[in-house]
């Protein structure tokens, strides 16, 4: 975050909308804490420069970057299949995603066609990866309140199920590495599927259970209702995407804009919220997680034969000729793109990632400010970043 | 009521304690090393050779050290030096074969991009995820003696998957053999050449 | 009589530390085990309420009003210690101090002490109440309502007699992360 | 069942036979020692013991088999990990006791030591049995709250001394809560005490004694305002202990270990035997006040001894301050201060005046006792819900639109 008193939100801050002036006498010097980043609380090495009047933030820096690993700039002198393994350590919770978003990048630049099984197939890993997420998502909110680890040993049995799946059918359970440009690298048996669809139809059972432990909490309401509340103008004037964007009441799902992957062809709805808080961004998450159930559903239902990877896409030598695309595809976190630049050789020209944890992470003190330390934990936790993707 | 939320909360808790003495579906905890999780078949983790037969691993490697696995591997973690002589392979063929062939274990991601760029079978991806060492160099470079296993030992961890490569490799071999065969006869057939083509 | 001669010594010798020694917080935690030392004086005379009320109120309430009032207050600059280096000075010490004592002393010898102490009234925790919320109710309300006044009287006029010291908000803006923020009286 | 069966006097008869053997100035002073080292090594082990059952429970809650692995040492049994806090003991006098330079040497090392002091003089009024109180005191609930008024000031040694920030914001929390929690714990004993008519525990206990047509035992939390009592003091004792809702001082998410950051080995583990020690207090005079203290729940239950239902009481009310940690979220600084003085005190006020009606309404009879019941019901009822829905003003679980 550059020198902040240039950008039009400093101004607006230092109005003094919601933080007093520090000097009337009943206020003493200004405590500056940095949280982090070995901190138990900030999802990875993340830190956050704290400057508190007493309890109230006055000032949040977020620094970070101790996680770069160069992803980008690597791109450019692997081959096109040789960065699709890196982009499962993109965002280390969601790999089917990461690949898929990849893959769609390549073939809009070299054209390539995806046979439907394996379109279907793509769907019904991506809404799998963001039942995962949501799911881990609520577990470590939760634990950022202080639940000492129950709902986040419930979400991480469920996770555990699924990664199961993934296990089985990719050979791995979080780096799958499984798609290819032009479908996926294997077929799914037909008692992977049968056990996905067990598990999904139970997932309904279990998100109930969830929820009767925990959304009716009146400490929860308490600890996140009005807390780190965004608007919708601001989050569209800073790119905010995902569903930190649809809790603030701004309908923009990819799913429902770009139409790719075949999901026009089933039947779901996008939860929206009123108020952007910390509690609404919980809830659309938890609201999600039931209607990629009933996509995953319609897909089991008319998931077609046939081959799930196009026979004349080649492995190797792979040189889509010179050009540009920009594939993007809905993550669990909000838009996740790939913009590559294509000199006719094997290796891409320029290779760049449009993260949407990083981007979400911008306004971090604008939601902060005036909340209390407490507060700044756990809207770092609604905000749900991963800092693989946050410093690539 | 103010603190129906919180009731409705802790009844859930009490039903899992209760749940985790007998549902199976809350008894989820495999204690390791006394009780191990049957791995999935596609499990994958480090790669290995794969020999012909187990009595001379050595001798009948598929890997005719054509080095595309080592270009094509993203953390290039693999390192190949050529034979100076041939051998020949399970058709009778006679090919290079790997003088050195080292993977380095602490560099390897188990990706599994080696084994679908080899055109001849010649690298799997083995099981094996325990193999902590005390020497933090030269244990994790494994060698060529140690990556080679046996096509059995293939067939007990990845069985359809070995069952197809055999058959694949099965038809591969015997179309070689009738072409050979087709050749030697139509090189027979015809009239005797001056002199018998150099070996090819 | 052993047992006295011991609480004496512990009250007045944890009563002269907190005196002497330079940190307030040092001295307010030894002034707290002084009036503990009270509360054991109660009880080797057998009058357990009091003491456990002296225990409750003086050693729970009032050690944290005295912590919080350090902690709130800072001294606007350090204390002059003046050398008692002159003659004259001493001299005035000594004087007064030895009228203090004979007025003590005096006043001890003249009181008409009985040969032999009476027995302390056996008094039911009961009968304290009874008299406590009869007789003495006003009083217990006023001492109450005295104590909170003096509490905020204290923090208010501890607040607002030195300049404000704290950076302002723009000031803060501005600053490159990680320079230390104006430097604040360190801790007493 | 007579008091003096041979169970029940047992433990007298045990310390009357041991001090005999001394002359006669030495016996009083022996029977009390003797009395201290029991009380001391009974709660000790039930500290070891209760850190197992925490993390067993907190475990089996979370699906997990809790530790299960120390068991005797260079063999296979396994004793369901009894040995685990034995393990956990030996690790905490083996870590290196590491004192910050800049830190307060002397209130450094002072802090866990007044903490435990004072979590064990409580101990001294906990009427344990019939014939089983440490001390005899006509004061004994005073005594009770004078002892513990006094861990505030442990827990602020320990913030000042360590000169951390984060133990200094931390040590202001601590306070804040303890201080605004001490007057609803105060509040709801008073009902009890005015009910009672005595502050000596042991009174109090045997006004608790008697069943109503022999089923319906007479203790005070089956009264309107005994219900209500305990609830507060349930909450306030979660308070006082720095027990979950309230764990605010040392929150993980938020200021690492609080004014425990700069505290390693022993010391460290004073702290937890210092809370532990605190909790098994605050339960201990909860039974006492509320639970009917060693009385029998019901009336041919009366022979088993009466050292054996309060450990029953104890333990089910420590069970439930598990149950409450494995499951709910953490207040805030300002939500929980504003829940005990907007909330709490209000409430344990009202409680009074219900307690006083109760006492004034003693000598109605027959089915007029229903509508005593159903008014002092009433009295209750009313500002819970008003108190509680002002709270809660603005939070409820929403309805969310979807897009079309």
């Amino acid at each position: 975050m550059i020198a902040s008193d240039i950008s039009p939100l400093a101004s607006r801050l230092s109005s003094g909308a919601h933080t007093r002036a520090v000097t009337d006498p009943f206020h003493g010097d200004l405590l500056e804490v940095s949280m982090g980043p070995h901190h138990p609380s900030t999802h990875g090495v993340f830190r956050m420069q704290v400057t508190l009047d007493g309890e109230t933030i006055v000032k949040l820096k977020p620094v970070f970057g101790y996680l770069h690993r160069n992803h980008e700039k690597l791109g450019e002198s692997t081959s096109y299949l040789g960065s699709m393994p890196y982009t499962d350590r993109l965002d280390y919770l969601n790999s089917m995603t990461n690949n898929w978003a990849y893959a769609l990048a390549v073939e809009q630049l070299a054209g390539q066609p995806v046979p439907e099984r394996a379109e279907y197939l793509r769907v019904i890993l991506a809404e799998l990866t963001r039942l995962l997420n949501h799911t881990c998502l609520a577990g470590f909110l939760l634990q950022d309140c202080g639940c000492s680890g129950t709902p986040l040993m419930y979400a991480f049995r469920e996770r555990e199920k699924i990664l199961d799946l993934f296990e089985a059918l990719s050979g791995s359970r979080m780096m799958c590495n499984f798609q290819r440009f032009g479908g996926c690298r294997t077929d799914a048996s037909p008692e992977w599927l049968a056990a996905a669809k067990q598990l999904t139809d139970g997932y309904g059972a279990f998100l109930d259970e969830y929820e009767r432990l925990i959304t009716g909490n009146e400490i929860l309401m308490a600890r996140t209702q009005g807390v780190g509340a965004l608007k919708p103008d601001l989050a569209i004037s800073a790119g905010i995407t995902g569903p930190m964007l649809r809790a603030t009441g701004v309908d923009y799902d990819l799913r429902k804009v770009d139409g790719y992957g075949f999901y026009p062809r089933f039947e779901f709805r996008v939860p929206l919220g009123d108020h952007g808080d910390t509690y609404d961004r919980y809830m659309i998450r938890v609201l999600e997680m039931r209607e990629s159930i009933k996509i995953i559903q319609q897909a089991f239902a008319t998931l077609p034969a046939g081959p799930v990877m196009d026979p004349k896409a080649k492995l190797r030598g792979f040189r889509p000729k010179p050009g540009e695309a920009y594939g993007r595809i809905e993550g669990p976190r909000g838009e996740i793109g790939f913009y590559l630049v294509s000199d006719g050789t094997p290796n891409p020209y320029r290779y760049r990632v449009r993260p949407p944890s990083f981007v979400n992470l911008t306004l971090l003190e604008d939601l902060c400010l005036g909340h209390t330390v407490a507060d700044a934990v756990i809207i770092l936790g609604s905000i749900d970043i991963v800092l693989g993707e946050v410093d690539r | 009521m103010l603190g129906s939320g919180l009731l409705s909360g802790l009844a859930v808790t009490a039903k899992n304690l209760v749940g985790s003495f007998h549902d199976p579906a809350r008894l989820t905890t495999v204690e390791y090393p006394e009780q191990q999780a049957k791995l999935p078949e596609a499990y994958r983790n480090f790669p290995f050779l794969v020999s012909e037969n187990a009595t001379d691993p050595m001798g009948t490697l598929r890997c005719v050290a054509c080095q595309i696995c080592e270009k094509e591997c993203p953390p290039q973690c693999i390192y190949i030096e050529k034979s100076k002589d041939k051998k020949p392979d399970a058709t009778g063929k006679l090919q290079l074969y790997p003088a050195i062939f080292d993977i380095d274990t602490s560099v390897c991601m188990s990706c599994q991009i080696c084994v679908e760029v080899c055109p001849f079978e010649a690298i799997k991806m083995d099981q094996v995820f325990a193999i902590a060492t005390t020497d933090r160099f030269d244990a994790l470079l494994l060698k060529r003696e140690q990556l080679a296993k046996p096509n059995a030992y293939y067939h007990t961890i990845h069985p359809t998957e070995a069952a197809e490569v055999d058959a694949r490799l099965a038809t591969e071999r015997k179309a070689a053999a009738e072409k050979a065969a087709a050749a030697a006869a139509a090189k027979a057939a015809a009239p005797k050449p001056p002199a018998p083509p150099p070996a090819a | 009589m052993m047992a006295l001669i011991l609480i004496a010594l512990v009250t007045l010798a944890s009563a002269a530390a907190a005196m002497l020694l330079r940190n307030l917080i040092h001295s307010a935690l030894l002034l707290t085990a002084s009036w503990a030392g009270l509360a054991a004086f109660y009880l080797w005379a057998g009058a357990e309420f009091v003491a456990f009320a002296q225990v409750l109120v003086y050693v729970g309430a009032i050690s944290m009003v005295v912590l919080f009032a350090v902690l709130l207050t800072r001294p606007p600059q350090p204390m002059p210690v003046t050398p008692p280096n002159t003659l004259g000075r001493a001299l005035v010490a000594l004087i007064t101090g030895g009228a203090v004592l004979g007025v003590f002393i005096g006043a001890i010898v003249s009181s008409p002490l009985p040969a032999t102490a009476a027995p302390a009234p056996t008094v039911s925790v009961k009968q304290l109440g009874l008299e406590l919320a009869g007789r003495h109710a006003g009083a217990l309300l006023i001492v109450g309502a005295l104590l909170t006044v003096a509490l905020l009287g204290a923090v208010v006029l501890a607040a607002t007699d030195r300049e404000p010291v704290g950076a302002s908000l723009d000031d803060v803006r501005g600053r490159p992360p990680g320079t230390p923020l104006q430097k604040s009286g360190d801790a007493p | 069942m007579n008091a003096d069966s041979i169970l029940e006097r047992g433990p007298l008869l045990v310390r009357d036979w041991l001090v005999s053997f001394l002359p006669e100035p030495a016996r009083w002073l022996a029977g009390s020692l003797l009395a201290i080292t029991a009380v001391i090594v009974a709660f000790a082990s039930l500290f070891a013991l209760l850190t197992l059952i925490e993390r067993k429970v907190l475990a089996r809650v979370q699906n997990r088999p809790g530790p299960n692995r120390v068991g005797i040492p260079l063999t296979k049994i396994r004793l369901f990990g009894l040995g685990q806090p034995l393990a956990d003991g030996i690790k905490m006098l083996t870590k290196e006791d590491i004192v910050p330079r800049s830190a307060d040497r002397v209130l450094h090392f002072l802090a866990p030591v007044a903490l435990l002091a004072f979590a064990i003089l409580t101990f001294a009024v906990i009427p344990f049995g019939r014939h089983l109180v440490p001390v005899e005191l006509e004061a004994g609930v005073l005594y009770f709250f004078a002892a513990g008024a006094a861990t505030e000031l442990a827990v602020f040694m320990a913030g000042w001394a360590s000169r951390n920030k984060y133990s200094l914001l931390a040590a202001m929390r601590a306070l804040a809560q303890l201080i605004s929690y001490e007057l609803p714990l105060l509040l709801s004993v008073v009902p009890v005490v005015m009910l009672a008519g005595t502050l000596s525990t042991t009174g109090i206990v045997e006004r608790q004694g008697g069943w109503t047509f022999g089923l319906l035992p007479q203790w005070h939390v089956f009264t309107p305002w005994g219900a209500a009592g305990f609830a507060i003091f349930f909450v306030a004792a979660l308070a006082e202990s720095n027990r979950s809702p309230f764990d605010l001082p040392e929150a993980e998410s938020e200021l690492i270990a609080g004014h425990l950051t700069e505290y390693s080995g022993f010391k460290y583990a004073l702290f937890f035997m210092a809370e532990y020690f605190g909790m098994c207090a605050l339960c201990g005079m909860g039974v006492t006040l509320f639970l009917g203290g060693w009385q029998a729940p019901l009336s041919f239950l009366a022979f088993i001894p009466s050292y054996i239902w309060f450990g029953a009481k104890l333990m089910t009310l420590l069970l439930a301050f598990m149950w409450v940690r494995a499951t709910l979220p953490r207040l805030r600084i300002d939500q929980l201060t504003r829940l005990a003085w907007k909330f709490l005190v209000p409430l344990a006020l009202v409680n009074l005046g219900v307690a006083a009606f109760w006492s004034l309404s003693a000598d109605w009879t027959g089915a007029v006792r229903l509508t005593r019941w159903l008014i002092a019901a009433m009295l209750l009822a009313g500002p819970f819900v008003l108190l509680g829905r002002k709270l809660t003003a603005g939070l409820a679980p929403r309805i969310y639109r979807y897009a079309t």
